[in-house]
């Protein structure tokens, strides 16, 4: 306990020295976020030096080994620095689908050469990693994909499309599922990583109704692709694959707290206040249900957490977390846009800096499609958890 | 008198229907209008096809050039405007200016109702001060100036403020701002002097504005009713609105669940359709049941309004706050049902789950509704 | 409508002249309700009074023909009656599945010599009749009844169990489906009636968690019915059930009207302030929103029932109102629990007329198992109305 | 602290769980005195059992003899009272009137506790005054008398007052109705001269008192903690009884919805089980999905109970009205799932729904507590 405390006191020194005032506000917008890779641009000297320093530290992965490029902080300490850096409201100095995603899946069924190769350039925030798991055709039937690989010796040539790539058209390289054999639905899928400049990848962006293009269609036409560029074993992609849908819906759960699990209605009032209002009171007493789904689901996330640290949790769980946590999160922004009124309808005033209000909320309702959607969800936790017979 | 359409007002939904389908469609007019960055957010060629129709005639007295019908046949024009997402200033013009200006003086009416008989004018309606909607409370003031008035304050979600010829504002001739008296409706020419507005485009590309009312001079013959005597007009107008959209909104409710049914039978997941999926079925269903329950309340509403009967304020609070939730649902379980692609901008789905944003708060949300429900009810 | 006017005024003196002040108050308690039948016995000198005078008039039935025991009126004529005996709060001079479930029944596919013989029984009240339907292992699944007639050439031996017969230890006569062909499921079931007098019927009532009993298990241990005693034709039973059970959805939506359409709120405040309270700001506006479905509802009701009489109603429309108009009623009662405070909880004081509350909010809860269940209702909706593909 | 068992507390649960299942079981409990007309509406015998497994005296410190815990293993009894509806007066005895006691002069504490420790004493608290919990007004008084006092008013819903050896009695010592100051905590004997009790039983076959105090005479040594400085005390009382009733509701949800769950698997219709709809099981994974995060909400609050944290008011509230609302959907769910049977007296199900509909109303309702929350959150 004395080494936590000494270990706190240092961080806060630390942070106190190396994170920069600008870094230390909310982030407003998409620009206010570093992704890294090839192309990134900083915005600003603060986010560089600030994003310099926590490389030099292992502080965009402080939970991962110092031999990859982390810090190799234990759970607790890694906790201590999250407290300490929500304390100052501090930025994420890099924000990476491979620090999410790819990393996790790394550490798990990664070779050593591939954590010392790959997981050392996300932590630098030297490549930057899309996703291709959905295909047109295959949305919750996930496993239904299509694009194959014909095995041509020493590497494959990929033929197919994904759809929901996250900013597939910035990403260096993507993380992607492949059928490499026809014949098993299941095991004959290989989880390949490859270049996004190799010829034939190529990227669509796709308009949602917030107004914003974050994914893209991604068409692979004779794609080559070296033997050695895959992750676990050839035709179990899909064990990869699964494991990595329960950490993202653990993340899309906001189950690690944040926004998605705090009470609104007192920064409901003080915005109504702001507009010279009040609350309508059938309002506020929506408000105040809304509050207490949100603070006992911010328990239950913390109580997941605990669990999952000690493997006490069901392995479904976080099945149980996305559903919730997704479901609660659209209706924030519902209530949201109830209590901001005429005002919050506006699609690209400066006063809303540019739809704020409205886009966040079309945003939301992705959520509980994204990752697995509500749908599938319940149904994983009526078979997994609730052993219903199937249907 | 029964809740169903008569022989007329079932022929005036199916023109209705034929016509917006076909002239209202939401690739020649919302997308079209929004995709050219229209500053309208409508057009004025389609407005006009509604005057040729007689649609924006439908309650102007037969007296004064139109077919002096009533809120079930402004209602029929709605849904069809809701299903197809059509833009127009319909429901501010034709409903609500056109409400309080058969209550105006013969000189008003003689100025304002030709125009929009023929869909030349387009009238507005400034209520809202602040971003919600509180018309029991009026700050904006009218003092008396010459033989005139002289009108100050801010006016905020004026629905086509600034494409509008006239826009009816409400402002307080006496009193303070929360009383029920003293509150006048005044006819305000979009080209008074004084009058500013700032144009916002909302979520559902239609355009309203924050207006500005700085010492804007009228005369006497602007005055719509009496002076001080504008609360019964406004609460008319207001009704009127209300289950104008109310009904529009039961129109974007159908809209959405028509889609998403269609869809639920042709998607593929799992080797089935997904309409196949009971727990899919059950939420179709009970979207079905609260949709046909919202039309019964709407129509329920429109013909008290219609017979001027006393309950008719309380069932119109019910049907707005009723359609809310309703359509709320069927455009939320539209997209999520819809899956990623009902994300995209490509698919209509999410259009409809704009526009029900814009018109659930238009006139008093479910909130709003729900607590005069509570209190014309006397609790 | 002159003579609308006219039959107004003579019903309205008709009523004033035969329907005793006793008469003219809500139904309290069972014991307020006259059901007829062999062993009938009148509350008190103003229900038999009452009685006599609608026999006479036609008025038990008074939609029915003359011929049958009605008093043949028009349905404007039958909704005036309607309106003028709610106004002066008239109780029903007799209640009766005979008049609510098997009458219709019969007028529809009945021989003009049963209806003659068995509604004139109904309408004079001489018998009383249960209904014969779910089995233990059949509910939902209503067509998978086993309770077989064997064909013994003039008559029938009936042998098997059902549940959920309302009354059956006070009726004279049951109407019941019965197995007679076990090869085919749906052209298999003929509707029969029958005497429960007759040797081998045994009934035993269920207690329920109300405390109350009013439904029997009843069982048929070679029992035997004549051959002429089915209403349609042998092995078409299935035809009536159904009509009938359209029938029975529609009569327990609530679509009528009275408590099941109107709002609360009003009648909860001031019971409120008879315990020298107020309504909590949350059940308040809880109340609210029930309020407007409920008069949303109430406006359905109304267009359902203008539509039925026109023809304009979709067939499958019953089910949407007996769903939702259920699920109301289940949430009413909730919500009037919640008002009442630990005042509603009590179970056999005298300030709850013996925890009418209580047991009242208890009964709701088979709203939406009778008749029906409400999933049941939610597939025929999607089916019949939505046509979504068959699971 | 982590939000889950450690490891002594999950040996109390295990023996909880035990004990509850065999001692407490529907069967030989709840329908025994339930169907024998007990005037307790619980075994005595029973209670006792509870004191030599040590529980009635978790809250009580170690000093008195007790095991000196905190709401987390009060807790984990109470859900297992919960899931076999165990009638028993531990709430009021063992955490209510314990949790006062606890505040109180030595002389009351020894007077009482020992009783408590060994199940021979039951305790109750009476706290309203009306049909609904609004502990903010408290109108009975407790005027000067000689060295003592005298009560006078009228308490409602005393949960096992009829078969309490003491009651705690709020009372005002000063000020008004609704002043927070002034309040006074008394421990009334059942045979102080004066009081009465009007005994009734309630949906879940458990017993309280309408109670009358007619000028009651105690002496000072019947105040608990300070004359006036009774409302902290009452508060804290409060809380912990309410942590209880939230602790014993998610037993009862988890026990209505495992029977549910458990029938779901062998109830056949239409050929299937109908746990094999998938509309059945999206609505138990909707369900679990509640339960569990009523229970995390449930403990979180005892753990800042616990640690007398600020912000455990709040989470309080949070949790009595999450598990009211999630208790209340297990139980109309189980009722629902069971068909026809479910409305049965032989079934167990109905049982599981009038216990929560009792708890629900006790110490403050969903509605009490949703206001609750949002007066202590600032609006």
């Amino acid at each position: 306990m004395a080494d936590l405390e000494t270990f706190r006191s240092e961080t806060r020194t630390w942070l106190e020295a190396n994170c920069p005032e600008e870094m230390r506000q909310p982030v407003r917008d998409e620009e206010d976020v570093y992704w890294g890779g090839r192309n990134a641009k900083f915005k600003s000297e603060a986010q560089k030096s600030w994003f310099e320093a926590c490389v030099a530290k292992g502080y965009t992965v402080p939970a991962w080994p110092k031999a990859y490029g982390g810090a190799g902080l234990e759970p607790a300490e890694a906790k201590i620095l999250r407290e300490e850096m929500a304390r100052i409201n501090a930025r994420p100095p890099l924000s990476s689908f491979g620090i999410w995603m790819l990393g996790p899946a790394l550490l798990k069924f990664g070779t050593e050469e591939q954590k010392v190769h790959y997981l050392g350039e996300i932590a630098r925030g030297e490549i930057r990693w899309c996703q291709g798991y959905s295909e047109p055709g295959s949305g919750s039937d996930l496993v239904s994909m299509q694009t194959f690989g014909e095995d041509k010796g020493d590497h494959w040539v990929v033929n197919g499309q994904k759809i929901w790539t996250s900013y597939a058209d910035e990403a260096d390289w993507i993380f992607c599922l492949v059928r490499t054999d026809k014949a098993d639905k299941y095991q004959g899928i290989t989880f390949m990583l490859f270049d996004m400049a190799t010829p034939g990848v190529s990227t669509k962006p796709i308009l949602l109704i917030s107004g914003n293009s974050p994914f893209c269609e991604t068409f692979f036409d004779d794609v080559k692709v070296p033997k050695e560029q895959h992750v676990g074993e050839i035709n179990r992609g899909w064990d990869v694959a699964k494991y990595l849908l329960g950490h993202e819906r653990e993340m899309i759960s906001g189950a690690g707290g944040g926004d998605r699990t705090s009470a609104i209605g007192v920064a409901m009032l003080r915005q109504a206040a702001k507009e010279g209002g009040d609350l309508d009171p059938m309002l506020r007493a929506e408000l105040a249900m809304f509050d207490i789904d949100a603070l006992a689901y911010g328990a239950m996330g913390e109580k997941f957490l605990d669990e999952i640290k000690v493997g006490k949790a069901h392995p479904a769980q976080p099945n149980m977390m996305k559903y919730v946590g997704t479901e609660l999160n659209k209706r924030r922004h519902e209530l949201m846009m109830s209590a901001g009124g005429s005002r919050s309808l506006e699609w690209d005033s400066e006063e809303t800096s540019g739809g704020k209000p409205s886009r966040g909320w079309l945003r939301t309702k992705a959520n509980s499609i994204e990752g697995g959607t509500s749908e599938v969800m319940l149904n994983v936790i009526a078979k997994r958890i609730l052993d219903l017979p199937g249907a | 008198m029964p809740l169903y359409y008569d022989d007329d007002q079932t022929m005036l939904a199916d023109s209705a229907s034929q016509f917006m389908a076909e002239e209202g469609a939401i690739k020649t007019q919302l997308r079209h209008w929004r995709d050219t960055g229209c500053k309208d957010g409508f057009g004025h060629e389609l407005w006009k096809q509604f005057g040729e129709m007689g649609f924006t005639g439908i309650l102007v007295s037969e007296d004064d050039g139109g077919l002096g019908m009533g809120h079930v046949e402004a209602g029929i024009v709605l849904e069809e405007i809701g299903r197809n997402l059509t833009p127009s200033p319909f429901l501010t013009s034709s409903v609500l200016a056109a409400t309080a200006l058969g209550r105006a003086s013969d000189d008003l009416r003689g100025r304002y109702l030709p125009g929009l008989l023929t869909g030349e004018s387009v009238f507005a309606v400034a209520i809202d001060e602040g971003a919600k909607h509180r018309p029991e409370r009026i700050a904006t003031r009218a003092e008396k100036s010459g033989n005139g008035f002289k009108l100050s304050g801010k006016k905020d979600f004026v629905i086509h403020g600034a494409s509008a010829d006239m826009i009816i504002v409400a402002a307080r001739t006496s009193g303070s701002d929360d009383d029920a008296e003293g509150v006048t409706l005044f006819a305000v020419p979009r080209d008074a002097a004084g009058l500013s507005q700032d144009a916002v485009k909302l979520v559902d590309s239609s355009i309203a504005t924050h207006m500005v009312l700085d010492g804007v001079e009228l005369d006497g013959g602007a005055v719509i009713g009496e002076v001080d005597g504008g609360r019964e007009i406004l609460e008319r107008m207001l009704n009127a609105g209300r289950i104008g959209a109310a009904a529009e909104g039961v129109g974007v409710a159908r809209g959405a669940m028509d889609m998403t049914v269609d869809y639920l039978k042709q998607r593929k997941q799992f080797g089935k359709l997904i309409g196949e999926f009971q727990a899919l079925q059950h939420r179709a269903a009970h979207l079905y049941s609260e949709v046909e329950i919202s039309r019964a309340a709407v129509i329920k509403a429109q013909q008290l309004l219609d017979a001027d009967a006393p309950s008719a304020a309380l069932m119109v609070s019910v049907a707005k706050a009723k359609v809310g939730q309703t359509a709320g649902l069927a455009v939320r379980e539209g997209v999520q049902m819809h899956g990623g692609i009902g994300m995209t901008d490509e698919y209509d789905i999410g259009l409809y789950m704009k526009r029900d944003r814009a018109l659930q708060e238009f006139l008093g949300d479910v909130y709003y509704h729900a607590e005069r429900v509570a209190q014309i009810s006397g609790y």
